[in-house]
């Protein structure tokens, strides 16, 4: 689940971090009272959940408040990468001496959590981790005692700090580590961590990914969650408890299972088609979820047919169908739908829904190629 | 005799009276597999589908000596459940339950490891040796004795690739599913080190999907250390970056994980990477000769 | 560090482990008022840093405010194996079905922390352990990863509780763990931990005893001391960073280290004498150490002689001493002194010291022969 | 070459600036001992009597080769020294440190162990092999080479044991501190089964104190592995139930840990228990015949 730049902040100040403190603003009168209180220079930012919002305008420095307004007001409202902006966080500008990178990931080849931090602070650390690789060191995590302090300090000691800097940035390294395991995060960065021209230091940009494995764990996070910023069929999926992911195709996909799920979506794009989604309904794949996946599918303007390819495994062919059935009743389907059903008893659940007038085939790649020619218009609904 | 489970596997289920525990130990049972006992705190004395019940490991171990478990317990108790089984010397866990927080499963992992035990998941379908024993959730009539085996990050994915290997008249020594979360006990290589040393398996099949790196290590395991064919398969080829697809480890972060990599990676080990579930038969059947 | 019952419970109530609530009180009639609120009937318990209060009559029932009053009457200024009682514990009396001992303690043979259960509660577990130790369950918790939730399960039916009492009560011996470990204990102790006839589970009696070398870190522990508990001595002692314990005996002991100490205090045993102290001034032996120590050990009204046993190690022995000269000018001496000096330089020490007029010997066994002696009034000062 | 530290013995000092860490450098290289590196964070590139200071251990590791480490660091921080010794593999860690959290202690003990590392103290004087290596912070010149090994968890009452040793003209192999603490690296047994295993070891003196039960695990030990004579020593024999006399160890609580019951399992496993620190010189002269 992914947080704001703000709400990550506030996170680290509850961990003794540092942070640059700004105000979350909705309204160019807010961002503009906010730079008044907080004293100009100040930065507007854009709070959205995607990266890359410097290069497209969503940050923005105002000499003055009445400049922090106008700066808002071109900033939200925009849209970066899909994503529109509700919020502006304005925070005091810093006089920079140096900007460094301090982020904590996980390392899923050594299952340790691992802390990385660079010179090369401020860019993006993934460009930084491919060209110049040597400028990121790293650290690996205990993964029952957690970070040692001996680590931290060697990760400053790495980076090339003065001595009476080690410290101070070890002691940061060790918060940022205790933030993230305590709030079950996937990822805590600091980006950059700004050496000040005054000799201390400030996260300058703060972001959380959280677990979402952990959300059980941690009610408090519901309140986190932006419904501005998801769209809004897969909030729905996730209430539902589908995995959903939308797309920019026009194949509807439901399908059990996320791995046949994505195969699934290759085989719609092998066969020069293109896929609306990812949609997993969970493995019992009862008439109930089958309808509501349904209905998110088909609640996608761009979807031309809707593909659904379940694997009955356990479940047996013909209980599957008849969910179906009851599913297709209660959903209103206005286009083709072709059904790839396996398992246990499939000629019974395939003669099912082929009574039923629809379309059934044996194989996902015949499935897959039926959808795309019905998506390309060369065949009606069976 | 396959890998890991066979006819000689005495099985415990962890969370045995629950509705998912209860439903598979049955569906075992009816494969062939051999359930000694279960354990569901509080229910001890009784018995599912004339499974004796046991309120602890400890007690189920000294009662009835299983030499593997399977856990149905729900994600927030699911890590206790695989120390209850670690800590009393059960040499082969299989966790099946979805949603364990990460950072849970890196201490998991840590202290499994450290007292030699294996780990299967979690978030995993479980492993079956057709004809022998079935310990998971799959359906077991879709798999055949035979030669191939089978390591898999997914669970009906899998399912597709056995049937289509099945109904081409091609068995398989042993099917795993590894499972589909970030930190996982069981890594491709160690199931590829497993049938690379296993008599009956002839060829292997991989499948793997978007993100991480395993398939990457993988591949480099392969070249170095596997005389066996292998045939993989990697799902998310379409996936977009950042997006999780339905498993929490299936997602493309920080540049790595594609589909791309993992398959670039996998034909240059020299191993053929189908394009279809099913072409993967196909494939098996070159190999095989 | 020893706290107080109340103590005690607080901590165990701010874990979540339900706690028979009552009220401190240091009067009669703030004992009346208690009962009078809590609703009678009630117990009073004595509030001291010593076992054994049940039988020296420290714990006494009412079944009215008066006799709440009378009995807190009875209990306040009483001496409980040497400790004056200052405080009561007013609590409501607690219609029990079965008393039950839970307790964490540190296993040192195993380096571990073991939670101890037994059906055997209210009782002294010294006692069980030594006559019925098969009425006592363990479970040892992972030095890494704490007690596991099965294993703290395991106990509850290891005792053979019945099933629905097994939650609860495994939820008691996680959080009496998790209490340990927060606080730094080196012992946590529910004794009894009663199941009602409500069939619920209440702490009747709480038991915390804090580990010295981690109060560092704990400075909020401070407030949890009770000066009036004290001995004056060990408390000055311990101001002054000097290990102190006092006993009953007439020979002042004054050596460098712990070890050496006690093998000091067995050779005045060995002789016939008796020591009136444990004291161990530290590695160093600076003079003001001594000083100090020698101040102690001479407030003291039973001290007939002063034994000074220092191993002068490193430091050289002249300069030791120096030291002890330096410290005798400042501390009125008014019973004979035995000096043994070992070390670097140690003919050096031994004379100045003699011409000073003090009594220098050779080893300590003769050190300790000269003191009993002289506590025997058989020799005067040198 | 006795036991644990000898000629071989390349020293690293961690906490070399401070104090005790600067006294003792210098105090031991005066003795002989091969100190190669010190560590204080901050104080990389200095040096103290002529030892090069690294900020980190790895750093020190890297340029110097240490296989011992010595531990002069305040107990709050003395914890993750004794990790940043271990974790960078030195395999012989002395920690002189006192007042460690004794939980902090129950997780180092763990991590130490897991990673085959053996550490010495805390809260101990150190260690010596007479007229090769001294690491800690005894009196070197109170020692003389010889055939006797020493244990001890005291630190001024073993010199005054080996100073009656030395002057009885009985010199030492090697004498360990093994530390006045409840959770120490390296008990009474490990130390045992060393000298025993020792060519140059012919005699041992084991010396105790009230508290706890290693002495007692110590003399069935000694019962059944150990063949070279033993004489032993216990102090506390007048120390009172419940009060702590100085070494956080040193104290009878829950009825054990008494000097009685020491004496008494030594004395039953063979062992002649001195009644005063200068009869051990005595027993080890009838043992040594």
């Amino acid at each position: 689940m992914n947080i704001h730049e703000y709400q990550a902040a506030e996170i680290f100040s509850r961990f003794g971090i540092p942070v640059n403190k700004g105000k979350v603003c909705a309204t160019p009168e807010e961002a503009r009272a906010a730079a008044d209180e907080l004293g100009v220079p100040v930065v507007i930012k854009a709070q959205v959940h995607v990266g890359g919002r410097g290069k497209a305008g969503g940050i923005r420095l105002a000499a003055n408040p009445g400049e922090a307004a106008q700066a808002a007001r071109q900033i939200l409202g925009m849209s970066i990468r899909g994503a529109t902006v509700h919020k502006v966080l304005v925070a005091p500008a810093v006089d920079i001496a140096h900007e460094y990178y301090l982020g904590v990931v996980l390392d899923r080849a050594r299952r340790r959590i691992t802390v990385m931090a660079s010179a090369a602070g401020g860019i993006d650390i993934e460009e930084v981790a491919r060209e110049t690789p040597e400028k990121i060191v790293r650290e690996h995590a205990d993964p029952l005692l957690g970070l040692h302090d001996y680590q931290a300090r060697r990760l400053g000691f790495a980076l090339g700090l003065e001595p009476a800097l080690v410290r101070p940035f070890a002691a940061i390294a060790r918060q940022l580590f205790a933030a993230y395991t305590a709030v079950d995060a996937s990822l805590a960065e600091i980006n950059p961590l700004a050496l000040t021209s005054g000799g201390t230091w400030l996260a300058l940009d703060s972001k959380v990914v959280l677990d979402d494995n952990a959300l059980f764990r941690h009610p408090e996070h519901e309140a986190l969650r932006d419904p501005e910023a998801e769209d809004p069929l897969e909030r729905e999926a996730r209430a539902a408890g589908i995995s959903f992911v939308r797309l920019d195709g026009t194949i509807g996909c439901v399908v059990n299972g996320a791995g046949l799920s994505m195969a699934t979506m290759d085989a719609v794009k092998l066969y020069g088609g293109s896929p609306a989604n990812f949609l997993d309904v969970g493995g019992g794949a009862s008439s109930q979820q089958v309808a509501t996946a349904l209905r998110l599918v088909l609640s996608d303007p761009n979807v031309r047919v809707v593909l659904i390819n379940i694997f009955g495994g356990i479940t047996r062919c013909d209980v599957v169908a008849e969910g179906l059935l009851e599913a297709l009743k209660t959903v209103e389907v206005r286009v083709p739908v072709v059904i790839r059903l396996v398992g246990t008893r499939q000629e019974e659940g395939r003669r099912m829904l082929a009574e039923a007038g629809l379309t059934v085939v044996d194989t996902m790649e015949e499935a897959a190629q039926r959808a795309v020619a019905a998506a390309q218009g060369r065949e009606a609904r069976a | 005799m396959s890998v890991l489970v066979g006819l000689e596997t005495r099985l415990l289920v962890q969370g045995i009276t629950g509705r998912e525990g209860s439903f598979h130990t049955a569906q075992m049972l009816e494969y062939g597999t051999k359930v000694v006992a279960g354990v569901t705190p509080g229910a001890g004395g009784r018995d599912v589908h004339g499974v004796p019940v046991f309120n602890t490991v400890a007690a189920a171990v000294e009662a009835t000596s299983p030499n593997a478990s399977i856990i149905y317990v729900p994600a927030p108790y699911a890590p206790d459940a695989i120390y209850e089984a670690v800590d009393a010397g059960i040499p082969l866990v299989v966790c099946i339950t979805e949603g364990i927080p990460t950072l849970e499963m890196v201490k998991v992992y840590e202290h499994v490891r450290s007292r030699g035990c294996r780990l299967i998941g979690p978030n995993c379908p479980g492993l079956i040796t057709p004809g022998q024993a079935k310990v998971g959730i799959m359906p077991g009539y879709i798999h055949h004795p035979g030669p191939v085996g089978i390591v898999s990050r997914s669970g009906t994915l899998t399912y597709e690739v056995v049937w289509a290997l099945t109904r081409a008249g091609i068995g398989q020594s042993t099917a795993v599913g590894i499972g589909g979360d970030p930190i996982i006990g069981t890594s491709f290589i160690d199931v590829l080190e497993m049938f690379q040393a296993d008599p009956e398996t002839k060829a292997i099949v991989l499948i793997g999907e978007i993100g991480g790196t395993d398939e990457e290590a993988a591949a480099a395991y392969i070249k170095e250390h596997v005389t066996k064919p292998v045939v993989g398969f990697i799902a998310g080829r379409t996936a977009p970056p950042g997006k999780r697809m339905g498993h929490a480890g299936a997602i493309i972060s920080g540049g790595q994980g594609t589909a791309a990599e993992k398959i670039a990676a996998l034909e240059a080990a020299g191993v053929p990477v189908a394009e279809r579930p099913a072409q993967v038969a196909e494939l098996i059947r070159n190999v095989l000769g």
